[in-house]
Formats: C-alpha cells, structure tokens, sequence
C-alpha cells in the first residue's frame, strides 16, 4: 500500500470518485488548473477534462449556492472553500438552504454536497486562515461535519461524505497536510512517511460517518479530540503520564455518543481538547453531554482545554494554540481531584 | 475643491405617501409597440438599450402591436387568462380563510398574475422555476391540485409538506416549482447551479427563477448572476418588480437611479424590461431569453415591471406607507382585465364567458376549501408529531430518535 | 411610572437615544416611514426627521457593513435585522469585521453598533422566522449578545448596548413584545399591563450588560434562562413543586458568571433553558461552565431542557417549544437523582 | 425548440498557459486620449459609454495627452515617481526577507504603484482609504513610518499592531489607511458606511474604496454598491483589475462577458475604466470622481485595468498558471518606467537623477530593515503576550482575565 500525506490521500479521494461517478464534480477558487492553493485538486483537470474540476469565482455564497442547485438537479457536487474562515459568507447558504432543504420539502429536494476546507492553525496564518468554525456547524439541525486526523481517515471520510445524501463539511486540518504535529512547534518537522495511518489504498474505501476511533486505549481518564489536536493529544497523554484513553472523534455530527459514553464511564475522568476558542465551543457540547451521560461515574470535573477567547493572534501562535503541555495540565489536574 | 456646500445624506423617498397623491400615473414608459426585438443570437454588446426599454405587446384598446407579438393560441390565451382569474380568486379566499383564523400566514399576487401564467406555459415540463411566494399562478397554470395546496395552507393532517413550513411555501416538483424558504433571494443561485448541471449533464433543461425588486439587494443576487455570467448557464433570471418591498418602495433597492433590468449589463448579458402586466409581453420575452438559453448562449436578466396591488402578507396594511389610490392609479392596469379585452378584441371571448369561468373557478376553490376544512384548519388538524422528527437528515440520528421517545411520538 | 409593552420600551430606549445624541441614527429595513414590521421604530423618522432613522435595502450583510463603516467614522448607528433567523446573511460582517475590528487595529478603529433583532418562537412564524441563533454569536470573541425578558431591562439593556462601545447583538424575543408568555399557549393571552417589569421610566437609564437578575431566589434548584425562556421557567418552577432559583441572564456575553456559581453553589443542581435546538446550543456552554466550577457542589447532573435537533416546525409549534411542562419534569428528575 | 444541439457548459479559459505565448499583448484596447471627459456634474445617462472606453493620458513617448491631462506639479510628479519606486524597493526587499525566514508572508504591489500613489496624493488628509492588501503605494506616498511597516511585516516587539494580525495587513488611521483584514471584500461596504456618515454629519471628507476583480464576485461588492447608489454616498469605489486572482484568470469574475467598470451600469453612477498604469490617468480620474462626490453627486466606480507582475504572495508561483513572459508582454507597460520617461520628456528629470533616488530609496528600506532587524524578526521578537488578551472588548472581560492568569502572562 502507498504512503500518502494527507493531500495526497485527499487527491486520491477525488480522483477515485471522479473516476467512478460521472455526477461527481469539484469546484472552487484555484482548484482547477492550478490544482488547489494546498494542491489537494492537483492533477484533476487534467486527467478529468474542465468540466469535472474547475475554478470559481470568489463568492463563498455563490458556490455553495451552484452547489445546491446541482444537487437539487441530481448532481454530487463537491465544493472547495480555500479557508474555512471564509465560509461565513457562505453561512446563510449552508444553514437556511442546504441544511434545511430535504425537511422543508418533505423529501422532494435534497443537497448532497460536500464542502471541503481546510481550517485550524499552526501554520502562522493569523487571524483569518487559522479558525476552527466547527461549533457554528455543529448546532445547526441538517449539516455533517467531519474532522479527519490522518491519511487514512481523510480519504475514507471524504469518500464517505461525497457518497453521503446530506450536506457534508468536510474540515481538514491544514496544519495535518504534510505531516503529523503534535503542537511542539520547536521540533523538527514530521512528514507522514512511516505512520501506519499514512498507508492509504489507491482505490475506493470508505470510514463511516458518526465512528469514532479509540486511538490509545487508557484506564485513567478519556481525552475527546478531532483534527490536528488528535496528535496534540498523544502527546500530552505522554506527557502527563496519565493512563488515558483518546478518542479520535472523526465526526462531530453525527457524533459517536456510545463510543464516548462507554470509554468515560470506564474512565471516571474526561478532558476536551480543541483547538478554537472556548467559549461557545464545541467543547461546551461535549462536556454536557458527558456530565448527562456519565454524572454517575464522573470522578473530577469534566474539563476543556482550547483556544483562548481571543481572535487567533498571529504573533501569539504558540502561546494561543493549545499544546501538549496544557491537555498535561488538565490530566493532571483531573487526577488530582 | 473648496467653497463646496457641505455633504448631505440622500435618503429616496417614494413619490407620495398616504394621504398624497401618488406618482405612479405620471412615470414616463414607453410606448407599447415601440421597443425593438433583436434576434435571438443577437450579441449583449448591441442590446444595451434593452433595459431601458419596455417590451410591451398590448395596447390600450387590447390590441398586439410591435415587433413582440408571440404566436399563441386562442386556447392557450383562454388557458392563461384562467390561470390568472383562479390565482386571484384562490388568493381572495385563501386570504379570508387567514382572517377567520383557519391558516397562520397568507399572501396574495393581486396583480402580478400574468408572470407566473405565463411563463409556466413557456417553459417544458422538464425546466425548473425557482420561485418566490408571489408566483403561484405558475402552480395554478400548471393544474397543481387545489386542496393539496389548501392543505398545506391549512397545516393540516394531509399537508403535502407535513407541517413543516410555513403556509404558502411551497415544493411541488413534478410541477416544475422548487422548494420555497421564508428567506427571500436565497434560492436565485440554486437556480443557476440547476441551469449549470442541466447544460453538464447536456441535458435540454433550463431553469427559471424568481426575485423581488426589493430583494435584488441581496448578496445572493450578484452571485447568481456572477456565476450565470461566468459559465454561460442556460437560465431566465427574473426580477418581479412590483414596485414594493413590504414597506419600501422601489427606490430603497435602486429604483431611482436605474432600472433592475439595467443590471443584466455589469454581467454581460441581455437585460429585458417588460410589461408584467401585459400577458404576452410577459410570454414573448421569456420565449426570447428560453430560445437563447437553449441555444447554449446562456442567461438572461428579465425585469418583469408590475404592482404589487395588495398587501405584502396578511400581516400587512399598505394604507399605512402608500397612497390608498395606488394601485388604481398604476398605469399599466390589471394583467387580467388587459388579457380578457384582447381576447374579446380577438372575438375568442365575452363577458358572458367571462363571468361563467369566474363563477366555475370560484366553485372549484370553494370545493378545495371545503375538502382541507373537512381535513382541519390550523391547530384543528396536522400531521402526526413524529413528521417533525423526520427528514432532518435522509436516515435519523440518535439525537431525533432519543428526541422523539423523550416526547413519546 | 407608565406602563410600556416591550415594544414601547424598545421605542422609548430609541427615541431617548436619538434626542440625546445627535451621532445615532437608525436603519433597516421598513424602520423608517413605517416604524418596523413590528412597530419597534414607530414615529421615530417622523419625531427626529429623515436622516435619524430609514429604510435600507434587503441586504443584511449591506446593512451591518454600512454600519460598521459609520461607526469607523464615529457614530453610533443601530440597526435592525427584521427577523434574527434573517442575520446568518451579515454573519460574515458580524464576525470578520465587526467584532474583530478593535483587536486587528489595536485600537485605531472599531465598530460600536448595536444590532437588534427580534428572535425566537412562539408566533407561529415557522421555520425562518422563529430562530434563536444566539449561540453563534455566544462563540465569537469580540461580539457581546443581550437578550432582555421584560420591558423594563428591554429599554435599559437596549440604552446600554449603544453606549457600549464594542458590536452588540440585541436579541429581542418578539412573543413577548406585547405580552408576558409562559409557554401555555392555550391559555387567554396576558399583556404587560399590571406587570411591575412593565414599569418603564420615560427618560434614559441603563440596565449594565454582564449582570443576571435573580427572578425567583430558591434552595433546591437553579434554573438559568433568558428572553421568553424566563417567563416558561417561572411556570415550570411552580408546576415542579421544586424551590427553584431562577436566574435571567440578560446578556450571555458577558456572561455574569459569579452570580451562576453562586446560585449553583448554594443549590447543587441545576437545569439550563432555552428555545434554540439542544445540540451545540448555548447551554452545552452553561452546562460545561457550571460543571466545571461547581462539580463539587452538584448533586445531581446540570439538565438542559431545549428546542428539539430539528429545524423549527410550522405545524409543531407546540410540540417542539420547550414549555413549562417540559421543564417541571427536567427539576423534579433533578430532585430525584 | 426542437433540433437544437444538446446544452454544454462553459468553462473559461485564459488566453494562454504556461508554455504558451500570452494573449494579453493582442487585447484591443483605446488609444491614449481617445475616451471623452464628461463634466463631473453630467448625469449618469449621459456616460455610459465610459466603462467600455480605457481613460489614458500618456502615449508611448510619454507625453501627456487628450482631454484627461490632469494639473499636477512637477514637483508633486516627482514625489509619484519617488513613492512608486519607494513601493517597489520596499516590496522586493521584504519579499526577499520572507525567504530568510524573517516573516511568515508578504504580498507585493509590483506593476500597480501608481495606484496608490496617485489616489493618495489626490484625496484629502481627511478622506479615508479603504486598502486591500495591494495598495502599499498608499503609504509609501504618504509617508508611512517604513521601519514601522518593517516592524509589523516581522512582528515584532515594536510592531505597531501588537503582533495581532498578518504582514501587511496594517492599520494607519492617521494616514487615512483603514484596518486591513485576510478576508477580501469585506470592507467595501465600510467606505460607503464612513462615507454616508460623513454625509449625514454634513462634512466634506470622501471615502475611497479597493477591491480586487476576482473580488467583484462577493456578494459584499454588490451590497457596497448599492447602498452607495441608493444614499448617493460621497466614495470612490475602485477595482483593480490586475488580471489575476491567484491564479484565476479575470474571465473567472466575468472579465471576458463585459469590463469591471460596466458593473456601475447597473447602479446608476458613473463608471470610469482607467489605465491604472498610467499615472496621470489615475490622478486624473480620481480627481473627477472626488469632485463629483464632494459636489454631492454620489459614488463613482472605476476600473483600474493594471497587471499583476509578480505572484500573488510569497506562497504563489505564478509561472505554475500563467506564460512567464506574460508581465513583459503587458500592453499597458511598468508605471514607474512610464511616469518617469514623462518626466524625462517634461525635463523634470534624467536618469542620473532617476539612479540617485534609487540609490537614496535602497538605501532608506536598508535602514529600515535593519532598524526592525535590531528589534527582531519573526519569532526573534515579539510584543507582551498579554496583548494577546487586550482589544478583544474595550474592557477585558471574566474569560480573558482568567486566561490571562492561567496563561501566567
Ligand atoms: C433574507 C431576508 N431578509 C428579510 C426578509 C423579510 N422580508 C420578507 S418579504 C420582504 C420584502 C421583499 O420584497 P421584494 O423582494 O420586493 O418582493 P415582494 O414582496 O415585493 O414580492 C422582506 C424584507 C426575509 N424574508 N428574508
Ligand atoms: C472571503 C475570502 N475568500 C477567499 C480568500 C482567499 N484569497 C485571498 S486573495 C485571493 C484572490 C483575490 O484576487 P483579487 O480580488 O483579484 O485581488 P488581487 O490579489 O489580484 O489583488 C483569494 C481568493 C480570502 N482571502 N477571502
Ligand atoms: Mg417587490
Ligand atoms: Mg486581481
């Protein structure tokens, strides 16, 4: 089996579908001859004519607009967003009409598209190409998100979205793209050669939305991550010497509730980790659930480890993005109580 | 640049308010007959007259005249002019059924009944309109059945949309109407998606879709347009121009400073005005831009210029923001009376005829309302509760499942 | 003291404001000649002339650009967004400029608008006219989001969010702008009149951002609402039997964190009310926070008694609003436990 | 409509790609002098013939011709040329800082200096520009602090915005240079906010607005515009149309179905295209447009039809999409090159005097660097992390403050 990075895997994603299913298309700023401003569409044009993958205007709204209206017609679309900062203008589209499209007509009409975008930070991208909108997706009744940590995943995930006759967001951890980064940012780069989850199969596979993977199993205490803070938490588990088990969430909605529950009703201990800021987060979603969940067998408090409730801060990359160090903190702290 | 006055703030305001005398009789239009008709092919660079224009076809006697004429039929004519009397009366009715507490919501197209008519009757059974709220003459020019659709109005155990959305907001797409949303300018886009897909797939299809004047403010509707520009998609896209938006007279989205079909022209491509009160302006502009979409050059920008007669919803007193005259005093007239003169112009119909299909329609919405009262009215009827759970996704999840015990439905 | 509906209030906090200060002006759609589709505006273009308070075009992200760009210059606009489930097109503005203004700048610009909107269910409005977003706004560092439940702190909450000089979401619960509303909505329909909140100084005043008013002290419980949710909780707490103490939070950023810790303290349990579906809604936030800084003190599981994952249900009104009903049922599981 | 050929969808291409010869050499474009110069009080009917004419003062020879020749001193010609050059050392400099490690990113300007430089020289200390990310020349020609712009590209402990925000996404109130963001287009609308409310305080001070043409497609391009059509908002609304969004073709924004200058067409104001490398046509024509504001006429779009030479920023290589050769063969030429041969022509300058301002700039962005480098680069240095925690509100609140103890800063 190949090694892929991330992009690669993603490339392949596409290329496997566009290849299988002649309703399948991609759009979006860059991503056509050029192949992608992080060369995920690379090649595509190319090997699937113009019409298959090819530029957009700059207009959030307008392309997932296109988008829904290909669906509607019987199309899959798959739609790039460049940053996921820069979905809001495309929020209202997302919210009151592809989410809402199925329900509202009784099943008529329906938006089977996937949004691709790469979100998160450390990659010194500043305010506005490092955020972490997935809290905003998560409450709105309709949308998928999904969050891949790793080459396998990514491609499994992203397969299992285009399939999917629901809206899907797929977030992609841009700092993930070419290697694993387990937020110590003054340690030589990685790359994705040798990790077992880089082994990525040429052709078609899928990993289902809503399964999250036991990534380290723990008895002490349960870590729920997503994205680039799936290898921060590894490392902070390491750090701390906690006996923990982490919980790769891999979609938030629809969320493997059981997989959570049973691991922190073993645990008695749960930490958060994620990386936009706290307030508001998706944290907050987690941590009532599981207190409604596993009152009973929670032994210290549930806790969060995040962003801090400021914009992403260019300078401050290091002292806002939460690392290893602070998830050790937090699982110290919760062995304490 | 000194010795200026200093700057001032200009805020539009409509011509006359309550208690004036409005403005609308004295707008300069102009004449029916006398804009021209370029070919179908024709290139956007030699039609930038267009939008500043008006494609009228009927003259004041009821008479065709122009180079607009459209060959219809006697019987489609008759069909159309049916369309639009069962589109008022429906809406009379469905409007009381409102104030006597049957339905949550209602609004009425009193006026704008030949644009959906119309165009409903150009396009295939296979092209997609994408509507706004005040085009149901195309459902009603298309035979959807008239007690589903008081059903859905009622809210009641057989509403087609079981209870989900708001009374009048409809989906019916095996009548080629798309799937309406509270959110005005929202689904301009989808339209030119659909219309992009259609010409991908090469397919014949086009697409048809709807925006009010008000509403040609939005984001969504540069977008649509952007993108109906880039890619050539085959679609007719409309603004129903009807001279109010709620409370705001036309001049809050631009009205004064240019017309809406003026806008074809940042695009690119073709921009008609037209009479929205004048059948078969309304049909043979859209003939026009269906042959152009079909023949892959791509979209045209229609302003459709008519008067919204009536209030914007039930919730609404127009007497409040505009002259109570207005809408006798609008200078294009009644797009039913202007249809009924020229067919009696034609000698395809009377007055006795006339009053006969009046009375016929008025019975067959008697008999839909009767039908959805037997079924139940707001609050006295709906859909089984667990409707609400179902089709937020295409398969539940535990959240709506453990929802729906939790409320033991 | 007159007695003023919410609407009255709202309009006298507006016609203070623009007496007092010539640098506020009002804009939205159908504000001006018309006085708004819910009459909050009447009479105000017509008292303080054309250029204080008008009509824009049917462009949310229009109408907050502009008033971000006026408030640059030094004013203090404030606009309207006719329904708040119409705000998701301005997300972009909201959350890209208006709240990250001042920071990005380091101070050398920033937006001091104030955006009103009425929000929530109850009317019958249907899918897109009954949301409650404010959990979107709760995520985003640099918005502040006040929601007043009576007539009283309506026009005292609405004065202090335009002298504030960060953006400030106004969120007004439109079922209670003529009229108190417990969620038992078969019964006759109460107005304000005889209601003490409803006591409403004709002159300025202020009710402080980040300060929850304790409706109802209790020992056995602590209910936190906000907007129409207080009025439902006051009925559920009596139809629960509990000796609940009810808090309304008036503004949920910022949040008045000491006075939640304190309640939850003293009683050990807690239940979370609020009208927007349940998933990643603001309570997930309040549970966490509660968990998190009473863990100790909580005798039974922090509850959130909420709007069904569904969008908002024309026909379901009832079935979907979360009513006292539903709330006696979360305090008295709560005692139970 | 039967027989026609089956719908196909367009997709547009640049004239050329790498290993192709460039189109852009054979772009049929008005000759210097040819496009008419209205009264700045003339009606928008009466100029909508603008936006498909090209406003260009210098001829090949460079001298100044046809009825656009604005007024403008030697002297002031000369700070022009000095600010361009000063833009385009600046930029090559911190571009190369980039490769050393020295920030995380920079965008250059080259090819479109004299925007900037002629904009600001125009408008009043007063009037507030509206940047995006390519109109350094702004500052440069206002006399921005350098080693301030050198402190915010390293981010460092002097670093005027506290190390909050991206190189180059400065903030210069006092130069009239409102804050910039990474997102594009969303500050389009602002000028037309600040503008009416300097309209509505009765002042005399006029916006003045950027936005890219690949940034034309966002919704905010149009609401921006309308809102200045409806409230006739004392602002100049500009589009620099330098070909490329990245490494998107501007037939991608609809570049290839009409001009960017068309768009005010569907506004009702005036759209002026310029040749955005020709220095005096940008002085020009903004000057024209600021009269007409100040007159309280309203808002102006031009189109400044320019090229972008370089990459879109140190993360593009544009030889990836575009011939290589492409810069070189822009029609249009290298502003700098073409305000100084006019100069020249003028007698105001030589190349002797041409290489010692050089010289003197390089050597001004030398100190600068080092000034800035003896602060820190990237990483070296970097202000209080507490700032981190300030700005977020006026006052800070419970969360930051609690953040700000956690974090022990
Ligand atoms: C996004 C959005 N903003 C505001 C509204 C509230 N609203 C409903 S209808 C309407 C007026 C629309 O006017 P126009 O587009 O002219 O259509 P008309 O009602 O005249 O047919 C407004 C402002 C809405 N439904 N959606
Ligand atoms: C809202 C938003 N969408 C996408 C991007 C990514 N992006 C940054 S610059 C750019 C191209 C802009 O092109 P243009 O408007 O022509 O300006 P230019 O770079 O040519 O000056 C894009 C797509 C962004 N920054 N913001
Ligand atoms: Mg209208
Ligand atoms: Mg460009």
């Amino acid at each position: 089996m190949p090694t892929m990075n991330m992009i690669r895997a993603l490339n392949s994603a596409l290329d496997v579908k566009l290849g299988q299913d002649p309703d399948t298309l991609i759009f979006g700023q860059d991503v056509g001859y050029f192949g992608g401003v992080f060369r995920v569409t690379d090649g595509l044009q190319k090997k699937h004519g113009l019409k298959r993958c090819f530029d957009a205007p700059i207009s959030e709204g307008g392309i997932i607009a296109t988008a829904i209206g290909m669906g509607a017609f019987g199309l899959r679309p798959i739609a790039e967003i460049q940053f996921a900062d820069y979905i809001l203008p495309a929020l209202d589209q997302l919210v009151s009409e592809a989410a809402r499209l199925r329900y509202r007509s009784n099943g008529e009409f329906w938006a089977p598209i996937t949004v691709r975008s790469p979100y998160g930070g450390g990659i010194f991208g500043g305010q506005t190409h490092s955020q972490s909108p997935e809290a905003i997706f998560a409450h709105i009744t309709g949308l998928k998100t999904v969050i891949p940590s790793n080459p396998y995943d990514a491609k499994g995930l992203l397969l299992a979205a285009i399939e999917d006759d629901d809206p899907v967001i797929v977030l992609e951890p841009k700092r993930l793209y070419n290697g694993p980064f387990d937020g110590r940012h003054d340690q030589t780069l990685e790359t994705w050669a040798g990790v077992p989850e880089a082994e990525v199969p040429e052709g078609h596979y899928t990993v289902p939305l809503g399964k999250a993977a036991v990534v380290r199993e723990g008895r002490q205490a349960t870590v729920l991550a997503y994205g680039t803070m799936v290898h921060v938490a590894k490392a902070g588990i390491e750090e701390s010497g906690v006996d923990a088990e982490l919980l790769d969430l891999r979609s938030i909605v629809p969320l493997d509730i059981e997989t959570i529950v049973a691991s922190v009703t073993k645990t008695g201990r749960c930490v958060i980790l994620h990386e936009a800021s706290r307030f508001g987060g998706f944290g907050g979603e987690l941590s009532a659930l599981v207190q409604e969940r596993c009152f009973w067998a929670l032994k210290s408090p549930v806790q969060r480890v995040a962003g801090w409730d400021t914009p992403y801060p260019h300078a401050f990359e290091w002292d806002y993005f939460p690392g290893p160090g602070r998830l050790a903190a937090a699982l110290r702290r919760a062995m304490e109580d | 640049m000194a010795n200026l006055p200093p700057l001032s703030l200009h805020i539009p305001e409509p011509s006359a308010r309550p208690g004036e005398q409005s403005g609308v009789a004295a707008v300069q239009l102009p004449e029916p007959g006398e804009t021209r008709r370029p070919d179908t092919l024709a290139v956007e660079a030699d039609m930038r007259d267009l939008p500043f224009g008006l494609i009228r076809v009927l003259d004041d006697q009821g008479v065709a005249v122009g180079p607009w004429i459209p060959s219809v039929s006697p019987d489609l004519l008759r069909h159309g002019l049916r369309s639009m009397m069962l589109t008022r009366i429906f809406d009379d009715r469905l409007f009381r059924a409102h104030r006597q507490g049957k339905t949550s919501f209602y609004m009425k197209s009193t006026g704008e009944e030949a644009i959906g008519a119309a165009q409903s009757m150009v396009l295939g059974g296979g092209d997609m309109c994408f509507p706004t709220y005040r085009v149901m003459s195309w459902l009603h020019a298309r035979g959807y059945p008239l007690t589903e659709m008081v059903n859905q109005v009622f809210s009641n155990e057989k509403d087609p949309l079981k209870g989900r959305q708001l009374p009048i907001l409809y989906s019916a797409r095996a009548y080629g109407f798309y799937s309406l949303s509270g959110n005005v300018g929202s689904r301009f886009g989808h339209a030119v998606g659909w219309a992009m897909a259609s010409a991908y797939k090469g397919d014949d299809k086009i697409a048809l879709a709807y925006i009010g004047e008000g509403t040609t403010a939005e984001g969504d509707f540069h977008e649509a347009l952007t993108f109906a520009s880039v890619y050539h998609a085959p679609c007719i896209l409309c603004v129903t121009n009807n001279q109010w938006a709620i409370s705001s007279y036309s001049g809050i989205a631009g009205g004064d400073e240019t017309t809406f079909a003026a806008k074809a022209i940042a695009y690119g491509i073709p921009g008609l005005r037209v009479d929205g009160n004048d059948f078969l302006a309304v049909w043979a502009a859209t003939e026009w831009a269906a042959e152009r979409a079909r023949s892959n050059k791509g979209a045209t920008l229609i302003e459709l210029y008519t008067y919204r007669a009536a209030g914007h919803s039930t919730s609404d007193d127009p007497t409040k923001y505009r002259p109570a005259d207005e809408p006798e005093a609008w200078p294009l007239g009644d797009p039913i009376e202007r249809l009924k003169q020229h067919l009696i112009t034609l000698r395809e119909w009377d007055e006795d005829r006339h009053a006969m299909l009046a009375d016929e329609l008025d019975q067959l919405v008697r008999v839909a309302v009767k039908e959805a009262e037997a079924v139940g009215t707001l609050g006295k009827s709906k859909p089984p509760v667990s409707e609400m759970f179902e089709g937020v996704f295409k398969e539940p999840d535990w959240r709506v499942i453990e929802q729906r015990r939790e409320l033991g439905v």
